[in-house]
């Protein structure tokens, strides 16, 4: 088993117009920027993909990563739960102009809905949003007294994640808080791209401290010292 | 034709098993349910590299270890000691279910009481005496891209096992889509029984004669061929 | 009683922390929403050990490190870089509200914009304007053993934000146990605010004036002194 | 914040009668024999627990473990997947005699139950069981034309499990597959003790690869060396 391709572009080469796309991250920590930008690169030469629906907690920051797939124009919707931020322009002023579609999603249920997608459960109930607008329209229920909102897995055809070491078999590890929701979409897409700092012989992650087993990940391309988004942000880089 | 017989010139469940083997793709990721089915892994055709997964927590185990080398906190989950290959990885068992029901799985290998035209399953209880016992059949008919079943054709007093409607306590609904039997290999297929292959030496009545459905073809049957020695 | 000064008067955001931070219980793990209720960690009495949850997946982490020593993947929910301490953890996401959702966490405190008398809290967005964003905040209402907020008592112009029903969209029902404010400490119970603390300078009156809704009391009504150098 | 208690009866010291126990391990495989044993030896010196509730996926084998919890009187019902095996003649006598009852559930919505337990998620769908008797009462829904059962969480009074390494903070970490329930169990009781085989200090696992975080954890006990049900088992030892 090899899952290993060589470099980024080939990567994400097969993204189709119009996928979900989920990205893992949360702001800068555990964030896929060598994958983000091999996609914006591919769509800058070749007009795809575009019309993408992006699954992140966050909409961007600055104009990198997904701030710079937004700025692109390749981004038709965010599914997030905190797309307001400091250096958040770029979704900002599409959304205000009406030219980028949100789905705003509390952080738990959105993580809790990724993980339904992977675990094959179509849907789950949670105290979070209840009587709150974020709930218009759902089932509620009761449960032993008290109320809850019925939530829908939330699949995806792609999966963009960043690991710290890998294998060919998928085999993956995350560096420090960077792991946040990696797991979770590696789990809940049709296809799941892992961009790895350190690339391994299979045994090389000790089976104990494997993070996320290999039948979860499709393509593992090695990136060494990757870049890091707040790093990018901080200094004001345009990509 | 006429001097097949039944017990004497059926597949073994070895031979039963290699045949489930040859289906088995490179690069996939497999459960192999506990007891017969387990016996499959021993016949992987030379040069495919496939993943075994078993419900207990493991992705990547290999064969059982030398007598005496067995180590009580590597189990599979028939309980068996089992060894690792390199790249194998642990998880809990909320983790492995989700490998199992989120459609992760290439394959999975069960036995069968009984299955249905319809695909519909009966392998973990034959009636309301004794102590039931389900484990993870009932999430395995669920999830795995393909849903096989080995076993023997007939019950041991002959009686069928490809059936119309399971009168068995049921495992999973219109689950199971191809079965590996003693005499033939049928896909379940909107609603029937497929033959796709049969042993050369029964006949398509004798075969019928001793299968519960209407088993359908829709091009050439092909020859089921094992080998001898097994 | 007469010369209390509303704006002048009142405890700083510092010192609103200081009083939260009084009732954090040794040993007891606890989230502190992102912004004003991160300053509570700086006031954690002495001798107590609180572990501290963050969303995005760390349990145990302390202070920000010196500048120029941060990890960017080593941040909090509020995406500042932090450190850790003996004992910390990681995990993903779905683990994280785990923690929050299943009643592990003994707190959480939160800001607000508006608390109502029975407990329903509005805190994550003030109209229908702008680029709307809720986090982890219609999470962390629940399954926290205590939901506490800390709050200016009223807003920049005046107005209540203790109410007898939220105007502003609501980020959980019922779900608020206790208040800290900048003139007292109110407890949410049976759909009632009890008065527990107030500031010594103001009057009952005064400071049922700028509530807006009845501050009911249950017993003796404690002096709420905090250190004055903070 | 030291969880660590000195002795394993300290450790089972308050569990009531009637309690619900979830009870780590698969077969031999990450079970609690010497917290199991010091919960017997409590029964036979006091009378309690009794009428206790078992969660665990099988109903214990041979003479010692959750078999002799059984044998000894202290078990009113099982919750289990897999009660039936080749040693497990403590159950069956019961069971088939009418003197302990079986809540017989699958191996992968037994997970699911105790994992939403310990995710505060109350109910949630599974295919798993739709259309047998296991799931008969229960209500059912349709998901993108596929059938689903609705299942409850299962939570616990108190888990017993069985790690590895473990810190004063209740970090654990798991040997091998011996991983199993135990980690799902730590979240779905009001108490969690763990027995662990090498009790380090804090930071003395490095927290990547804390695979129990101590806030699961309530009570840690050190046992070194600690019994293989498997190998008692097949020695025959009866406790």
């Amino acid at each position: 088993m090899n899952k290993v391709t060589s470099t980024t572009a080939e990567a994400v080469a097969s993204i189709p117009d119009g996928a979900r796309v989920m990205i893992g991250g949360f702001g800068g920590s555990g964030a896929p920027i060598e994958l983000i930008h091999a996609l914006i690169d591919r769509f800058r030469a070749t007009g795809s993909p575009k019309n993408l629906t992006v699954i992140n907690n966050n909409a961007g920051n600055g104009s990198i990563g997904i701030a710079a797939m937004i700025k692109a124009g390749m981004v038709a919707k965010m599914v997030c739960s905190f797309p307001r931020s400091s250096n958040a322009e770029a979704f900002n002023e599409k959304y205000l102009a009406g030219e980028i579609e949100l789905e705003l999603v509390p952080q738990g249920t959105l993580a809790e809905r990724i993980r339904a997608a992977g675990a094959g459960i179509p849907a789950f109930y949670t105290p979070s949003s209840y009587g709150t607008e974020l709930a218009e329209g759902k089932p509620t229920e009761e449960f032993d007294g008290k109320m809850y909102v019925r939530e829908r897995w939330l699949k995806a055809d792609v999966a963009l994640i960043k690991g710290q070491k890998g294998d060919p078999m998928g085999n993956l590890t995350y560096r420090l808080a960077g792991r946040n929701f990696n797991p979770l979409m590696a789990m809940a897409a049709d296809r799941t791209v892992a961009q790895v700092a350190e690339l391994g012989k299979p045994g090389s992650i000790d089976p104990e401290q494997v993070i996320t087993p290999g039948i979860f990940v499709d393509t593992v391309v090695e990136v060494p010292e990757p870049q890091q988004e707040e790093v990018l942000v901080r200094t004001g880089v345009v990509y | 034709m006429s001097d097949f017989n039944l017990m004497e010139d059926k597949l073994s469940n070895a031979q039963i098993a290699w045949r489930a083997a040859q289906d088995i793709e490179d690069g996939s990721y497999v459960n192999l349910g506990i007891g017969f089915p387990e016996l499959i892994a021993k016949f992987q055709p030379e040069g495919r590299d496939v993943t075994y997964h078993t419900e207990n927590g493991v992705l990547g185990f290999g064969a059982a270890p030398e007598p005496g080398q067995e180590d009580w906190d590597l189990i599979n989950a028939g309980k068996k000691a089992i060894t690792l290959k390199p790249g194998a990885s642990f998880f809990h068992h909320a983790d492995s279910f989700s490998m199992v029901r989120g459609g992760h799985l290439d394959l999975a290998v069960l036995g069968a009481y009984q299955v249905a035209q319809n695909g519909d399953l009966a392998n973990w209880r034959v009636g309301s005496k004794g102590v039931p016992a389900v484990g993870g059949a009932m999430d395995l008919v669920h999830g795995a891209r393909r849903v096989a079943v080995i076993t023997d054709h007939v019950t041991k007093d002959g009686g069928p096992k490809l059936v119309e409607t399971c009168t068995f306590p049921l495992t999973g609904v219109g689950c199971v889509t191809r079965v590996y039997t003693s005499l033939a290999v049928v896909d379940v297929q909107d609603g029937h029984f497929v033959l796709r292959e049969k042993l050369p030496a029964i006949s398509m009545e004798a075969l019928q004669a001793v299968t519960g459905a209407t088993l359908h073809t829709d091009g050439p049957v092909g020859d089921l061929i094992v080998p001898e020695d097994l």
